[in-house]
């Protein structure tokens, strides 16, 4: 079990989280522009990367915020954690 | 057999327990295998495929072969004799390659525990405690756990350690521990698995030791679960045996723990003892047995013994055989103990040894175990003729001879971490061992994991079939797999089958070590997440009342919701045929609390809403109560439900009752990373709010009877507004909402309130006969008007048009989440399924939800398979209303086929149903003004 | 304040075994109080001073008393106010209406928590039997707080002294019965012939 | 307890002793070839029934099968081995349908004992909702001819009388479904089966042989790079599961996959106490007593993307808890041995297989938690798709573009049901 970092409340338990998936994955400015295969990309399709991953967490049974995390799949470790907004790290795995 | 003047169990006292039906004696602090052994018997069970005699080959949980099952206090399958602390009447009997579970319920109760610590040292042996003490020392929480009864680890007592026994250096050390507040010292407490980031899962058996006098009011057992800041892994070594023809059977000991047999429990496994070693520790232990009184020969692989073991040896008297090797055994009729080794000498010459015990070392093999379940990668070490931790691992030490280290100096030097170590008087110095795994001889007889009965001549065949990885050769031969799990033969495994393939042993590697170290019972994994406290139940601020009520209930997610109240005599169905007739014709009452509710509030709460329901929000006025359907981005329908607008700036956003957590999660999900420039906040009132639809046509007189103030005229108080008012001074918000087409009220109150509002209710209903209704008359009262439950009507991949609720997708909204999905092909299917309602025609058959609906077959029966479906069965009731059963059904281009008539098989029988419009009851909307 | 509307606490039918739980345990239902949910956007939390009385702490973790009851920092730009004397529609109406200019958002939340006192020298080796959060006094002693789960169930937990004996436990109503159940349940260690001493 | 008091316990037949040899032959270690017409990526049991039935049926047989590892040591060695084709929807019940009745002759056809038994499946119903839904499979089952029974809780009991059935648990059984013909069957043994026969038909099985990129055409691929050199081939089928993205990645194809762990885990040997495989998604448990005895049970899947082969701690708590819930008996049953499989996870819960936008590229993955039962099926019709160039019918409806037309097979809606 993974203790992550809440960038507000600290390391908690990983059952205290909620994963997201992919970060950074930003809501099409118009939908109705899109091809159907354009919108099922953003609809079904992401990242699915042997290393290092930037997702999304929320901190559910905790403050309730929603954050961002690079973590190593082939590890789980994580890497850093940023808070939303902020732009994705470098960090090397 | 028992020797005096050894030993600290204690003796002054006496316990009986029976084994394969005999009973025995022993001590207190006698294992089950020590008593057995101290009685004579040597035979525990036998193997799992060729049924060979097997006996205790190891004093602790390396042990492969002593398996037990302990039949009481309590049925329990498959324990090593070697661990089972005898109690006074113990029963157990041998195993031959099964446990029995009990048959009934275990009532011992389990829990875990959770802990942080600095420093977490796994082992009391020296290296252990050395590095507990330090970190206790440096100010640390510390938490130092060993799995035997007492700490000392392998320490026999016979060493000194600065200068004394090295007993009451342990117990010193514990004495200092133990004066750390901050440190917790456990004994009976295995670390069994390491997981990331510092945590540490380990077992203590907390009761079983205590026999009759355990209290009942403790768990029997805790699984501890530790955060560590750094670990320090003082496991030890486990002896390793080496593979020779007929090397199973039972008298054929691990030589240290032969000795630790004598040293522990004053137990001598044999009189005639030949100790079959390439490595210096065995001499002690032929030196040890030699002075309890055995007679002992060294077969010494090695062409010359140890200059001090040597000399050792000899002042007892000990023959040394050098350059010799046990290549086989002969066995004793009945127990099948071993009766001889067969020694090869140097000069290739077979002597026959009789003997009773062979203690056996073929080196150490590092306890690793913990280090590589997260994958720390494991060196081989040519020197050890093993594995050892082969990397640096964040906030992990290995100390001790898990580290390869096999001398006790350097033991306490790795484990005082810094601190000036003890030192290890008189121990005399290792010298290099022989690298012995496998002595040549017929492969068929040679064990390499005796609990699987796995030989030589099976990993032969694997490797002949083509295999060329440990792991396969682990999967053709099940070497490993057993209980122990490979702790003395995995690296013989490995080792052997680098020689039959000709590759070096590094290349081979190990199979994979796997949480747990040693087996665990699956109810100390349960803990207290059983029978009632298996999983929370939620219940209402009126549940009580509904107890009182007879209510039968139904679990809706957590929640317990009262499904429906029978009146004596009445079944399921009469029930709600009486709830559903009172609720259409008089009124009644639902405990609706457990719909989600969420409150919406701020300047952009109406843009958020545009934005998550397909429908329009930001132009309902304060006051009134609207609507709306939420779906996924794919477009498939999520939730539903009403809401509220309270003010410009504020609205309450009603769900299902499975959809609140979700949907408030969802929102929040969407808020802060997708729109964290929305002025809007968002809070669960699940909880706050009571809330109690009063329906029927006979609400309006209940409600105006309660709450006078409110003007519930239809002209006043339309249908979908909402109205604030109070009773005695508690703000009470009443909306006109209505989930079965009456007439009806939902009264909102601070939960605290519920009770009192409740029975009030109730009064002032009494004269109109207001009848409480459960889940189930809901459903009915729904279902009649066509209204779908999300869940239940709906699977997931089901459109709102689907659900004939065009009407609530805005077309004036230029986007909203799952708008763009509408538009993809499969959506503008004309043969979508469609919710329409289904009558079957007999008027008389109530079909089964669930039911698959299909084109009506002319012949009366169904076509061979596979029949094209057309949709299946979400909701089927009977009516009251109607005076005959009906369904709601997802039928294909339903809505073109009203008046079909299709066929639903039941059973073998075929039901002719016909297709109509999902709303039966009151299509015109008639009653919802009363 | 609604005098004939009677309330009905939610562990009303838990009273008696609380009344029999061993030495070194005590937990008692405390009385329902006003409980407001309040959200002020960073830079604005000034804004809320002056109907809560003290300045909202802004370090996560942690609670600060005020008039009449507590603050608890539950997030970034949210707290948990309570008020003993108030009328849970008037704190939410007096928050709200100092907030709400500023984009901040306060809600009745009375109803949506309650709450359950757990003392004793035993309260420590208790809750670390379900909670998994370091409650060492010197890392979670008085004024320390958190949002995290006990047992299966969702809690915001206050620390009240500095010996680990002392805390404040907030549920959800619906869970509470579960709860205590599950208090009740892993008190049951604590029964003598109980341990020497409990990790 | 008296005929035990003799000392031996090995009256009865040893709990080993009836299971079969494994053959003295199942493959060579070949030097891979610079070129082959067919390269099938990865030796799971997909890709080694993919080569099987690519000699059998087609007579192609200038196959390279390349494993990074050891042959069928990613899912295959470590699922639970359910085996059913219950499933809701047409598309999923042909083609399971069509696994199940190749698994009925699939011993003779390989010659290899793979104890393939078929002692039923019972899926567990715990709530109003879960009764709906199970009806619903059975009777679209029905419907479709597989075999398919709804049962109440006394029934559940006669097949499986250790299931607690009482009215007061937390999540009473309320019924269950039952699949007479599906069960469970050896794992290794039924890669090894398809690996011995593809081997003797002629095809390369090459191990510790790892595809770290390809060599393109235009629209082909010309070759596979590997760490054992570059190979030329015709055509490439990709049977990597939870590595399949890894490998579209160096295709630059995007799919709609999640590599999640998913753990499983042993008891120790029990005398036989579980007749059937009983799967309950509610109180989240799927358990059955494999041959030699011990209880093989599967865990949740791990929350968040990894390819570690490893799971957390929790997951197998609550497992247990889920177990002695509804397997009273089982609490002083001992976990033995827990471990994981990274399983490549699509939306709808059903696999993606046919083509890519390579032309000689076929793909074959995401078939998540569940893929183990459609193992001769998946290579029948991977073997059909490769040898016409045209995906079989069977696996037409799982193609990629499913996404884009919104055509799902969502198995995870109605049925709920994984494994
Ligand atoms: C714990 C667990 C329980 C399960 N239980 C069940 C169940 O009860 N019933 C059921 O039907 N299904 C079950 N499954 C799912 C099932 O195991 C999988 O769906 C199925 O095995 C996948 O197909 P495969 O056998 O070909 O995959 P795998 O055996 O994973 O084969 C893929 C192979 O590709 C190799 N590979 C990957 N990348 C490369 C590369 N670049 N180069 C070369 N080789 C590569 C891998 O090493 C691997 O050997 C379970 C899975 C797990 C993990
Ligand atoms: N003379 C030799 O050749 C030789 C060889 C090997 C070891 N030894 C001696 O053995 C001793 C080794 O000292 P040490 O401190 O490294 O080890 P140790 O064997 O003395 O102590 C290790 C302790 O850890 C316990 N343990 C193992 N795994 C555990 C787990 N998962 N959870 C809880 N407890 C666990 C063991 O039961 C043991 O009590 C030294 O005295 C050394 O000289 C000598
Ligand atoms: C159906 C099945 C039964 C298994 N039975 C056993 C067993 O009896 N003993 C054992 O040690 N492992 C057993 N395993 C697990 C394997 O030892 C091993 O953990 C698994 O193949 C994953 O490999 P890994 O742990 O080496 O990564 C079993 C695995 C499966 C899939
Ligand atoms: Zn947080």
């Amino acid at each position: 079990m993974q203790l992550i970092r809440c960038p507000w409340c600290g390391p908690r338990e990983e059952v205290e989280f909620h994963y997201g998936g992919q970060a950074h994955v930003a809501y099409p400015d118009d939908p109705a522009a899109l091809t159907d295969e354009q919108w099922a990309r953003y609809v079904f399709f992401r990242d699915n990367p042997k290393g290092a991953f930037a997702e999304r967490w929320s901190h559910s049974a905790g403050c309730r915020r929603w954050f961002n995390a690079v973590r190593d799949t082939r590890t789980y470790r994580f890497l850093a954690v940023y808070k939303p907004g902020e732009a994705r790290p470098e960090v090397a795995s | 057999m028992r020797v005096d003047g050894y030993g600290r169990i204690d003796r002054s006292r006496t316990l009986g327990f029976t084994f394969d039906g005999r009973s025995y004696t022993g001590h207190p602090g006698d294992t089950l295998a020590s008593a057995l052994l101290a009685n004579g018997v040597h035979r525990i069970g036998s193997s799992v495929t060729l049924g060979r005699p097997r006996g205790i080959s190891a004093a602790w949980s390396e042990d492969a072969t002593g398996l037990v099952q302990v039949e009481e206090p309590f049925p329990e399958p498959m324990l090593l004799a070697t661990t089972v602390e005898l109690v006074d009447g113990l029963v157990a009997r041998g195993l031959g390659g099964q446990g029995r579970l009990a048959e009934v319920a275990d009532t011992a109760r389990y829990d875990r525990m959770h802990h942080h610590v600095d420093t977490l040292v796994v082992g009391a042996g020296p290296a252990g405690l050395l590095a507990a003490r330090a970190a206790a020392r440096r100010g640390e929480r510390v938490a130092l756990l060993d799995d035997r009864p007492e700490p000392g680890g392998s320490l026999t007592g016979t060493e000194r350690i600065d200068g004394r026994p090295s007993r009451e250096f342990v117990a010193d050390v514990v004495a200092e521990l133990a004066t750390h507040p901050e440190v917790a010292h456990l004994q009976r407490t295995t670390a069994f698995g390491r997981y990331d980031d510092g945590f540490v899962l380990a077992l203590q058996h907390r009761t079983d030791h205590l026999g009759a006098d355990a209290p009942r009011t403790l768990s029997r057992q805790r699984v501890h679960r530790i955060r560590a800041g750094r670990t320090v892994i003082a496991t030890g070594a486990h002896e390793r045996p080496i593979v020779f023809a007929d090397n199973d059977r039972p008298g054929i000991l691990l030589a240290a723990s032969a000795r630790d047999l004598l040293h522990r429990y004053g137990v001598l496994a044999g009189r005639e003892v030949v100790v079959f070693t390439g490595d210096d520790a065995a001499y002690a232990a032929a030196v040890d047995l030699a002075d309890a009184g055995a007679a002992v020969t060294v077969v010494e692989a090695r062409p010359q013994a140890p200059a001090h073991w040597a000399g050792a040896a000899a002042d007892r008297g000990i023959p040394v055989l050098t350059g010799s090797l046990v290549a086989g055994t002969e066995g004793a009729p009945g127990d099948g103990r071993v009766s001889a080794a067969v020694v090869t000498g140097a000069d290739g010459a077979r002597t026959v040894l009789g003997c009773d015990l062979l203690a056996v070392s073929g080196g150490w093999n590092p306890t690793a175990h913990l280090f590589s379940h997260v994958r720390g990668t494991l060196a081989y070490d040519p020197a050890l003729g093993a594995f050892r931790p082969g990397e640096d691992l964040d906030g992990v030490a290995v100390v001790g001879a898990a580290n390869g280290t096999l001398d006790l100096a350097g033991c306490l030097r790795e484990g005082a971490s810094g601190e000036r170590p003890p030192s290890a008087d008189g121990e005399p110095e290792r010298t290099p061992g022989a690298i012995v795994w496998r002595v040549e001889g017929p492969h068929d007889r040679q064990f390499v994991d005796v609990q699987r009965d796995a030989t030589v001549a099976d990993i032969a065949r694997a490797v002949g079939a083509g295999m060329r990885s440990a792991e396969h050769v682990k999967r053709y031969t099940t070497i490993g797999t057993a209980h122990d799990q490979g702790k003395t033969s995995g690296v013989l495994a490995s080792a052997i089958t680098a020689e039959l393939l000709g590759v070096p042993i590094e290349d081979l590697g190990t199979t994979t070590f796997r949480p747990p170290y040693t087996p665990v019972a699956f109810a100390a994994l349960a803990g207290r997440e059983r029978g009632q406290l298996f999983d929370p139940v939620r219940t209402t601020a009126l549940h009580a009342w509904h107890v009182g009520a007879g209510a039968v209930f139904e679990d809706v997610g957590q929640w317990k919701r009262p499904r429906y109240y029978p009146r004596p005599g009445e079944d399921m169905e009469a029930a709600v045929l009486r709830e559903c007739a009172a609720v259409r014709d008089g009124v009644g009452i639902l405990d609706g609390s457990t719909l989600g509710k969420i409150d919406v509030q701020g300047r952009d709460a109406a843009v958020l809403l545009d934005r998550v329901y397909t429908n329009m929000m930001s132009n309902l006025a304060v006051g009134r109560v609207r609507y709306g359907v939420m779906c996924g981005p794919d477009g498939m329908v999520i939730d539903d439900g009403t809401v509220l607008r309270l003010a410009e700036d504020r609205f309450t956003v009603i769900t299902t009752t499975g959809g609140a957590a979700k949907i408030l999660d969802w929102l929040e999900e969407w808020v802060q990373t997708e729109w964290p420039d929305l002025r809007v906040h968002l809070a669960s009132v699940t909880e706050q709010w009571a809330v109690f639809p009063v329906v029927g046509p006979r609400s309006r007189h209940v409600i105006s009877r309660l709450f006078a103030d409110l003007d519930v005229s239809n002209d006043a108080f339309g249908f979908m507004c909402w109205r604030d008012t109070e009773l005695d001074g508690v703000p009470v918000r009443v909306a006109r909402i209505s989930f079965s087409g009456e007439l009806a009220y939902e009264v909102n109150v601070n939960a605290w309130y519920a009770p009192a509002v409740w029975e009030r209710l109730l009064a002032a209903g009494e004269k109109h006969g207001i009848t409480p209704y459960g889940t189930e008359t809901m459903h009915v009262l729904r279902a009649e008007k066509g209204y779908p439950i999300i869940g239940q009507d709906t699977d997931g991949t089901v459109t709102p048009h689907d659900l004939g609720m065009a009407w609530a997708v805005s077309k004036k909204k230029s986007d909203f989440i799952g708008k763009r999905s509408f538009s993809r092909a499969e959506n503008t299917d004309p043969l979508r399924k469609q919710l329409v309602g289904l009558l079957p025609t007999d008027a008389r058959t109530k079909i089964p939800e669930g039911s698959q609906v299909v084109e009506f077959c002319p012949d009366g029966a169904l076509p061979a398979p596979p029949v094209p479906m057309l949709g299946h069965v979400t909701s089927s009731y009977r009516s009251a209303a109607l005076g005959r059963p009906f369904a709601l059904a997802l039928v294909k281009g339903g809505r073109q086929r009203v008046g079909d008539v299709v066929h639903v098989p039941v059973g073998d029988a075929l039901v002719p149903a016909e297709i109509t419009s999902s709303v039966l009851v009151d299509p015109e909307g008639n009653r919802r003004d009363g | 304040m609604a005098d004939t509307l009677h309330r009905s606490p939610v562990l009303r039918h838990r009273e008696d075994a609380f009344a029999r739980l061993p030495e070194g345990l005590e937990i008692v239902a405390e009385p329902d109080v006003a409980l407001a949910d309040l959200r002020v956007p960073e830079g604005a939390v000034a804004s809320a001073t002056g109907v809560v009385g003290v300045a909202l702490p802004l370090e996560p973790n942690t609670w600060v008393a005020r008039p009449g009851g507590q603050v608890v920092w539950l997030g970034p730009d949210e707290w948990l106010v309570s008020d003993a004397d108030e009328r849970p529609e008037a704190l939410e109406a007096a928050l709200r209406a100092a907030v709400a200019p500023h984009d901040g958002a306060a809600v009745d939340v009375s109803a949506q928590r309650t709450a359950v006192r757990l003392r004793g020298r035993h309260a420590r080796a208790l809750l670390a039997t379900g909670c998994a959060l370091d409650l060492h006094p010197s890392v979670f002693g008085a004024g320390r707080s958190a949002q995290t789960t006990l047992g299966l169930v969702g809690v915001v937990l206050l620390a009240l002294d500095d010996r680990g004996e002392d805390y404040r436990i907030l549920v959800r109503p619906s869970f509470a019965g579960y709860l205590a159940d599950w208090l009740l349940d892993a008190a049951v260690e604590f029964e003598p012939p109980g341990p020497a001493a409990a990790l | 307890m008296s005929e035990l008091a003799s000392g031996s316990s090995a009256q009865r037949t040893p709990p080993g002793a009836h299971l079969p040899e494994h053959p003295d032959f199942l493959w060579r270690t070949p030097e891979p070839r610079r070129t082959y017409d067919v390269v099938i990526v990865g030796g799971g049991g997909h890709g080694l029934a993919t080569a099987h039935y690519l000699a059998k049926n087609h007579g192609i047989t200038n196959v390279a099968v390349l494993e990074k590892g050891w042959l069928a040591g990613g899912n295959m060695a470590r699922n639970t081995t359910i085996i059913r084709s219950n499933y809701l929807w047409d598309e999923s019940a042909a083609i399971y349908e069509h696994a199940l009745k190749l698994w009925e002759g699939l011993e003779d056809d390989l010659g290899y004992p793979i104890l393939f038994s078929q002692r039923g499946v019972l899926n567990l119903a715990h709530s109003e909702q879960d009764v709906r839904d199970s009806v619903r499979r059975v009777e679209a089952n029905r419907l479709n001819g597989v075999d398919a029974e709804w049962l109440g809780p006394d029934e559940v009991a006669k097949l499986c009388p250790i299931v607690n059935v009482s009215a007061d648990i937390r999540y009473p059984v309320q019924g269950a479904t039952y699949q007479p013909r599906a069960g469970i069957a050896k794992h290794d043994y039924v890669a090894w089966g398809f690996a011995r026969r593809a081997d003797a038909a002629g095809i390369d099985l090459i191990q510790d042989c790892e595809v770290t990129g390809f060599t393109t055409d235009g629209d082909r691929v010309t070759g596979v790079r590997t760490t054992r050199g570059d190979i030329a081939c015709g055509r490439v089928a990709l049977c990597a599961a939870g590595h399949t993205s890894v490998l579209l990645d160096m295709l630059g194809v995007a799919a709609p996959l999640q590599s999640h762990p998913l753990q499983a885990l042993v008891s120790e040997l029990l005398e036989p106490v579980h007749p059937t495989v009983v799967m309950s998604n509610a109180v989240h448990v799927y358990v059955s007593q494999a041959h030699k005895g011990e209880l093989v049970m599967g865990a949740g899947v791990d929350s968040y993307n990894g390819y570690g082969q490893r799971g957390a701690f929790h997951v197998i708590e609550r497992q247990m808890a889920a177990a002695v819930e509804l397997f009273p008996v089982f609490a002083r049953a001992h976990l033995l041995r827990t471990w994981g499989g990274i399983v490549d996870v699509t939306p709808d819960a059903s696999p993606i297989v046919g083509r890519t936008p390579y032309e000689n590229v076929y793909l074959n993955c995401g078939w998540g938690t569940g893929g183990f039962k459609a193992t001769p099926g998946i290579g029948w019709c991977m073997a059909d798709t490769i040898a016409h160039d045209e995906p079989h019918p069977h696996v037409a409806p799982f193609s990629l573009d499913r996404f884009t037309t919104g055509a799902l097979v969502d198995e995870h809606g109605a049925a709920a049901v994984a494994h």
